[in-house]
């Protein structure tokens, strides 16, 4: 257990761009707070009432002297604001080959979804040195995930989906926090993560995520299975001039019927079967229902990875015949 | 110029005992009697913010939630956040301070609208006595921002009637504004022209810019929640095709400002108080006066830097992070020209003093901390810990509570024409330093080590830290309650004091203490700069400056009149 | 903040100027804090309807199509009439303040008469308005029921087709614009039931040659208020009644 | 006193005429008029800012004449001014909006 005074552990690579900068700011805090601290004192002493000291030529103003302490402290700021944006950024660029997790966040518990279906409740198993992709969404009201050890933080909104990505640098149990107020347990929603060797971590994998399930089948799966209850298949499935092939479809450019261009990630898969309207793709009608009140949020998350999972080159699920560009004309 | 010319003639009619009756307080239109209807006001919401301080400091002394329910602990912090924030700090220097000193300081008999000045203080006794209502009854368990959908669709607690609270606070606050903005453009003496003007007032301009044009944002989005909670309309439900951030938008876009109107009026005391006590006129005067003004402008447009984690689009992140820098440079000016004005000054350690020097050194830690938070990069890892939480009682309790205290021991004497025992004043000073570092540096700490905020179930490793503050925090108490006790003594006991008691220049030193209710026997007129203090006088200062400051014991004896009772009468 | 405090304030006016009260030196100086104290307030009014304006705008920026398709529900018929009956109430209470400043009692008493008969006849219109709204179930709440207009079904894109979305997404957006227009109509609508109320009591007073009616600021700053009420419904009207595709 | 002082305070300002007035009137109407033509019309996307445009010319309309702004002192306009400055940062907010898709295109999750 660290002492009270221990820095907080220090185990991904965000942890690692962002120590500095924090060292950097503590480092100007004190800086400054020692500058005012000493002039305080200094005149302080030096001009009590009734000291000798000469009050010869008093200055009232001085342009020098306000450009200097406008000037610098404005330089000190831009170095540190591009510095943070660059660490920001680094938060912001996910890696593309990562494993994707799950998070459905509700009062007041993380409910979590690996891409194999293995499912957890307030425990998250990840392997080392390896980025790590987080999608989330909330039920009901905004949570946040949190873990201090990996410096991330990101809020989990009902909604639309937010992500956030991570690289564990070191094998260990992290504390997983709910970061925002979200009622009468906030302070109970709260779990862990184990980041494992890799060896460890395919055992885990390969033992069903410690928990016992007797027939787990991973989410893509899971999604293919809502996507032939639901009935996507109909339109979906094997006449494209009614809906668009959905091979291929994530993280491509979609034109929209009013003349858009937006990219299809994740929101904007969830959106299209949620609220299949706001968003209707060019040449097509808008006759696909909303499933907003069907579908839970997991199943939601299902419906994404397995869509996600359709790629071109991969035959076991290919719902579409043909490819995009033909499913487009009309 | 002196302050001899409008001396004193102690034992007049003066504002305070011009009328004792209950009835002649809640109907009065005199600007100083309802700068303490205020007093009283904000006192009464003190005291209540600070019992749920108090709790919640208990209850963190140990981390498995040994006193509280969850739901209790959740009521207290936001108790104690709305109240701290709607109820005492926003009118704690305006309303009081601002109210009283500020036709005084310009020489004018009174507001520009007195009614209207009287009217925000019943708006502000009604939003306090909703508030109490809300808080008494069942709570609230919202925090004290309100974010939907928990506060519109889930919270089962009083919500909507805390939401009308901080609403009637709100209109209590546009029209203090109102009041002053007008005032200060067109109640000034003959001859006091803008750079003439004390910093306390270009402090308390910038500041009624920002209550006139931020809190009708807030009132709307309050009003917005209680539409949605009342009538099931979803303006920002996501289920109802609404956007939550949408409202943390609206709030931000009135509470970023919000924590200007906090710390600015604040700010325009301590140039008051250290140019007073360093006998020296104000270094850098225009920078200072133009600082606020850019503080109140830029304010506006870093709301953004609440809610870098809410999914909000990164470019709009990058130019809140920026402007949130650039509006730190001004309070950097004001630091460095307040330590500049301490340069061949002669410098008198009073108890005004002292507070006006921990506020410096505060706000210094509270606003530098401000960057870590505005920098996005470190952000993601210290939003909403107590990493937070120290930061903003740095600024709030550090700063704007200092710079109350700073500005009440300053004009007490003006205001009640006694004078509070000066060691205990000093004392209480050192000790709100001490125990305020004590409480607050060490949740900088817990906050980097990633303890969230609005926890009372917390994990061990957050324990010693959490006891030290804890500890603090009963330091801090006993720093908050001397000044309480010997504050309502010197109303009855204080020496009296002479017109200008500490031999500070500005206008409000030139008439007597307490002042008369028409402020001034002669409609003054200015021919001077502001602070313009003479060495020459200073070499006047008596070595012991008692004999300037009171007034002979025995004529004390012979006056009848007592301002205490009308006080007394009022509490 | 208007006529009546301005009217009790002078009951405690004392000196030479009957109008002019203890804080101020002259009336000059009075005239000039009125007017100013009232554009602060009219720009915190501003600020206060600047609210929901945003709200609007966000939605509106999310949801087009349905904000173009729910606007037809509105009659641009009945709200051009009432901008129009606006717009003339604007004018007669210019008209009023001219002849307050002409100090003419009888012109005054015609034109605030004017004013706030055309004030009534616009809440006549929202009234039809309204229970119009009422009986299409397009009042946000459990009986809202949206049904899309025939030109969103007769849409060249999407042609007979949107009838069979049984979307609550519909309905929700399209709830949200209906959300939207109770609001800030609705606030606007409670704005004009206060110009009103002051402008027929400063009726009154005229006719009645209260002495507070010498006193030319209770009307100007009556008439400011007016003209504002009158700007927020010139912006209302375009968003909500004239939507473009 | 001020120096606000020195320009002209509302009540002193020659009476507008009844046909000024008018003529704002019937400008007005025919403003009104021409916003609901435009409605009609086929503009795209230009329908939009037109509409708002020709508010703008109203509200102008109405500051400038039926309010006295024209008449007022510059702390008056000044703050006619800064109301709708502040509300245009307000609107800012917009911008979150419009923005967070380009993130996308940026190798960028929000
Ligand atoms: C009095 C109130 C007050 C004041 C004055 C400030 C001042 C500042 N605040 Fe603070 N803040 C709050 C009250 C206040 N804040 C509150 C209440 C919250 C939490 C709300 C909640 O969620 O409940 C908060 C939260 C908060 C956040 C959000 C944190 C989060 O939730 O993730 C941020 C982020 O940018 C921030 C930044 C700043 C900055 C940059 C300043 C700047 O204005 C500070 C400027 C001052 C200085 C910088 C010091 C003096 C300068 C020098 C000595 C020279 C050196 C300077 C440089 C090198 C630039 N504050
Ligand atoms: C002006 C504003 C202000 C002030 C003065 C204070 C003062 C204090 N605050 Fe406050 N605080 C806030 C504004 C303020 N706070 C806000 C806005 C929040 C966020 C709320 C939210 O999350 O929504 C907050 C949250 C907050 C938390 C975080 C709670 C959480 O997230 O779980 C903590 C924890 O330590 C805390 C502690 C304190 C302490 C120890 C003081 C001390 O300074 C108080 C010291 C005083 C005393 C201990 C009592 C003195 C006694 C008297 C004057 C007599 C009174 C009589 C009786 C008690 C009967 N505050
Ligand atoms: C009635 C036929 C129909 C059904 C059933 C249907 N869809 Fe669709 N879907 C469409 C049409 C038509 C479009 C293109 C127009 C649009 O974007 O709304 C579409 C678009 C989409 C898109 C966006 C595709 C793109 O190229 O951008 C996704 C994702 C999607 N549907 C998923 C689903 C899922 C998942 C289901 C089942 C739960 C489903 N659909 C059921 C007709 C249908
Ligand atoms: Cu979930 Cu806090
Ligand atoms: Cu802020």
């Amino acid at each position: 257990m660290p002492g009270p005074i221990s820095m907080p552990e220090q185990a991904s690579t965000f942890a690692n761009a962002m120590d500095p900068l924090f060292w950097v700011l503590v480092a100007l805090t004190v800086f400054f707070t020692v500058i005012v601290g000493i002039m305080i004192f200094a005149f302080g002493i030096r001009y009590r009432r009734g000291s000798k000291a000469s009050r010869k030529n008093p200055v009232h103003h001085n342009l020098f002297v306000e450009v200097v302490w406008t000037g610098i402290p404005l330089l000190m700021s831009l170095v540190v604001f591009v510095w943070a944006s660059e660490v920001y950024a680094f938060s912001r660029r996910m890696p593309k080959d990562a494993l994707q997790v799950y998070v459905v966040g509700k009062q007041w518990m993380w409910h979590i979804q690996h891409a194999n279906g293995i499912r957890e409740n307030d425990e998250l198993h990840v392997p080392v040195g390896k980025a790590v992709n987080l999608t989330f969404i909330s039920q009901d009201v905004i949570h946040d995930f949190f873990v201090p050890a990996f410096r991330i933080h990101t809020d989990v909104i009902p909604g639309h989906y937010t992500n956030a990505w991570f690289e564990a640098t070191k094998v260990g149990v992290y504390d997983l926090f709910c970061g925002q107020y979200c009622g009468t347990q906030h302070s109970e929603m709260i779990g862990k993560v184990y980041v494992m060797e890799p060896a460890a971590y395919q055992a885990w994998l390969a033992s069903g995520g410690d928990k016992q399930v007797t027939k787990r089948q991973s989410i893509a799966e899971s999604g293919e299975e809502i996507f032939n209850r639901f009935q996507c298949v109909q339109c979906h499935g094997f006449a494209p001039a009614r809906a668009p092939s959905l091979v291929d479809l994530h993280n491509t450019p979609v034109r929209l019927e009013d003349g858009r261009a937006v990219l299809a990630d994740d929101n904007y898969l969830r959106e299209s079967i949620i609220d299949p309207p706001k968003k209707v793709v060019e040449g097509y009608q808008p006759v696909m229902a909303s499933y907003q009140n069907s579908l839970s949020e997991d199943q939601v998350l299902q419906l994404v990875a397995f869509i996600k999972s359709l790629r071109s080159g991969n035959k076991a699920v290919a719902p579409a015949e043909g490819n995009r560009q033909e499913g487009k004309q009309q | 110029m002196s302050a001899t010319g409008y001396s004193a003639k102690e034992g007049k009619k003066n504002y305070l005992n011009n009328g004792t009756s209950i009835r002649s307080w809640l109907t009065t239109l005199d600007h100083k009697r309802i700068a303490i209807l205020y007093m009283v006001g904000v006192m009464v919401f003190f005291a209540i913010g600070a019992l749920g301080a108090t709790m919640i400091r208990l209850e963190l002394i140990r981390n498995d939630g040994f006193i509280l329910e969850h739901d209790t602990y959740n009521r207290m912090f936001s108790m104690h956040g709305i109240v701290m924030v709607f109820f005492v700090i926003i009118p704690s220097i305006p309303a009081i301070l601002g109210n009283f000193c500020i036709p005084l300081m310009i020489g004018a008999k009174d507001v520009a609208f007195p009614r209207l000045n009287l009217l925000s203080w019943y708006m502000y006794i009604t939003g306090g006595i909703l508030a109490a209502i809300a808080i008494f009854s069942g709570g609230v368990d919202t925090g004290w921002t309100f974010y939907t959908p928990y506060s519109s669709q889930f919270s089962n607690s009083n919500v909507s009637l805390a939401l009308f609270a901080a609403f009637f606070a709100g209109f209590s606050s546009i029209f203090t504004g109102l009041n002053f903005i007008v005032t200060i453009h067109k109640m000034r003496a003959p001859g006091l022209t803008w750079f003439r003007l004390p910093l306390f007032i270009w402090a308390q301009y910038a500041t009624s810019i920002i209550m006139v044009l931020a809190t009708p944002v807030i009132a709307i989005t309050l009003m917005c929640i209680v539409v949605e909670r009342t009538l099931g309309l979803g303006i920002f439900d996501p289920t109802k095709g609404g956007d939550p951030v949408l409202m943390q938008h609206m709030f931000w876009f009135y509470s970023h400002p919000a924590v200007y109107i906090m710390i600015v009026p604040s700010m325009g005391v301590i140039s008051e108080v250290v140019s007073c006590f360093s006998r020296r006129k104000i270094f850098g005067y225009p920078f200072i006066a133009f600082s606020s003004l850019a503080i109140a402008v830029f304010g506006f447009v870093v709301w953004g830097h609440h809610m870098f984690l809410t999914g909000q689009s990164a470019y709009l992140g990058y130019i809140f992070s920026i402007l949130s820098f650039m509006v730190a440079i001004p309070s950097a000016v004001k630091v460095f020209n307040w330590a500049a004005t301490m340069y061949k000054g002669h410098i008198w350690f009073t108890a005004p003093m002292l507070f006006a020097l921990g506020f410096i050194g505060l706000f210094v830690v509270g606003g530098l901390t401000g960057l870590f938070l505005s920098s996005m990069g470190t952000d993601l890892h210290l939003h909403d810990t107590y990493f937070v939480v120290a930061h903003f009682h740095y600024v709030m309790v550090g700063g704007s509570i200092m710079g109350f205290l700073a500005g009440i021991h300053f004009w007490w004497p003006k205001i009640f024409g006694r004078m509070y025992p000066e060691n205990w004043a000093k004392t209480a000073a050192i000790l709100v330093f001490l125990g305020f570092n004590l409480t607050f540096f060490p949740q900088f700490i817990l906050g980097y080590q990633g303890m969230p905020r609005r926890y009372h179930y917390y994990s061990a490793q957050y324990l010693p830290l959490n006891v030290l503050s804890s500890a603090g925090a009963s330091v801090l108490a006993v720093g908050y309650i001397i000044p309480l006790f010997y504050l309502i003594w010197s109303l009855k006991y204080g020496r009296r004091v002479t017109s200008n008691p500490w031999r500070a220049v500005g206008l409000e030193w030139m008439t007597s203490s307490p002042p008369p209710t028409e402020n001034f026997d002669h409609k003054p007129v200015v021919t001077w700069e502001a602070y313009d203090y003479h060495y020459s006088e200073i070499d006047d200062l008596p070595e012991e400056p008692e004999s300037m400051m009171y007034l002979p014991e025995d004529e004390d004896a012979h006056t009848h009149d007592k301002p205490e009772a009308a006080v007394g009468g009022e509490v | 903040m208007s006529a009546e405090a301005a009217v009790q304030e002078h009951a405690h006016g004392h000196g030479h100027e009957p109008d002019l009260m203890h804080q101020f030196d002259t009336m000059e100086q009075q005239n000039d804090a009125y007017m100013t104290g009232m554009w602060t307030f009219l720009v915190t009014e501003i600020m206060f309807f600047g609210g929901l304006f945003c709200a609007y705008l966000v939605y509106r920026y999310s949801y087009p199509t349905i904000f173009f398709d729910a606007h037809k529900h509105l009659s641009i018929r009945m709200g051009g009439l009432n901008t129009f009956i606006l717009l003339t109430s604007s004018f007669s209470m210019a008209l009023a303040v001219r002849a307050a400043q002409l100090k003419s009692r009888k012109g005054q008493l015609i034109w605030l008469a004017v004013t706030v008969l055309f004030a009534f006849g616009f809440l006549v219109v929202k009234y039809f308005e309204y229970s119009a709204k009422f009986e299409h179930h397009l009042v946000p709440g459990p009986y809202f029921n949206y049904e899309p207009t025939t030109s969103l079904v007769n849409n060249p894109h999407f042609n007979g087709i949107v009838s069979q979305i049984p979307g609550a997404q519909l309905q929700q957006w399209a709830q949200m614009f209906f959300v939207l227009y109770f609001c800030m109509t609705g606030l606007h609508g409670i704005h004009v039931i206060i110009g009103i109320i002051v402008i027929s009591i400063l009726w009154w007073m005229v006719y009645k040659g209260h002495p507070a009616t010498r006193y030319f600021m209770p009307i100007e700053m009556t008439g400011l208020y007016w003209h504002f009420v009158d700007i927020v419904w010139i912006f209302l009207y375009p968003l909500f009644y004239l939507i473009p595709h | 006193m001020s120096e606000e002082h020195g320009t002209h305070a509302t009540h002193e300002h020659p009476a507008t005429s009844v046909f000024t007035f008018f003529k704002v009137y019937i400008a007005l109407l025919l403003l009104l008029l021409a916003t609901i033509w435009v409605q009609y019309q086929n503009f795209g996307g230009l329908a939009n800012p037109i509409a708002m445009a020709i508010a703008v010319i109203k509200m102008g309309l109405v500051m400038a004449i039926f309010m006295g702004v024209r008449f007022g002192s510059k702390l008056m306009k000044l703050w006619a001014f800064v109301g709708f400055f502040f509300l245009l940062i307000l609107f800012g907010t917009l911008i979150d909006y419009s923005s967070r898709e380009w993130m996308y295109f940026h190798g960028w999750s929000q």
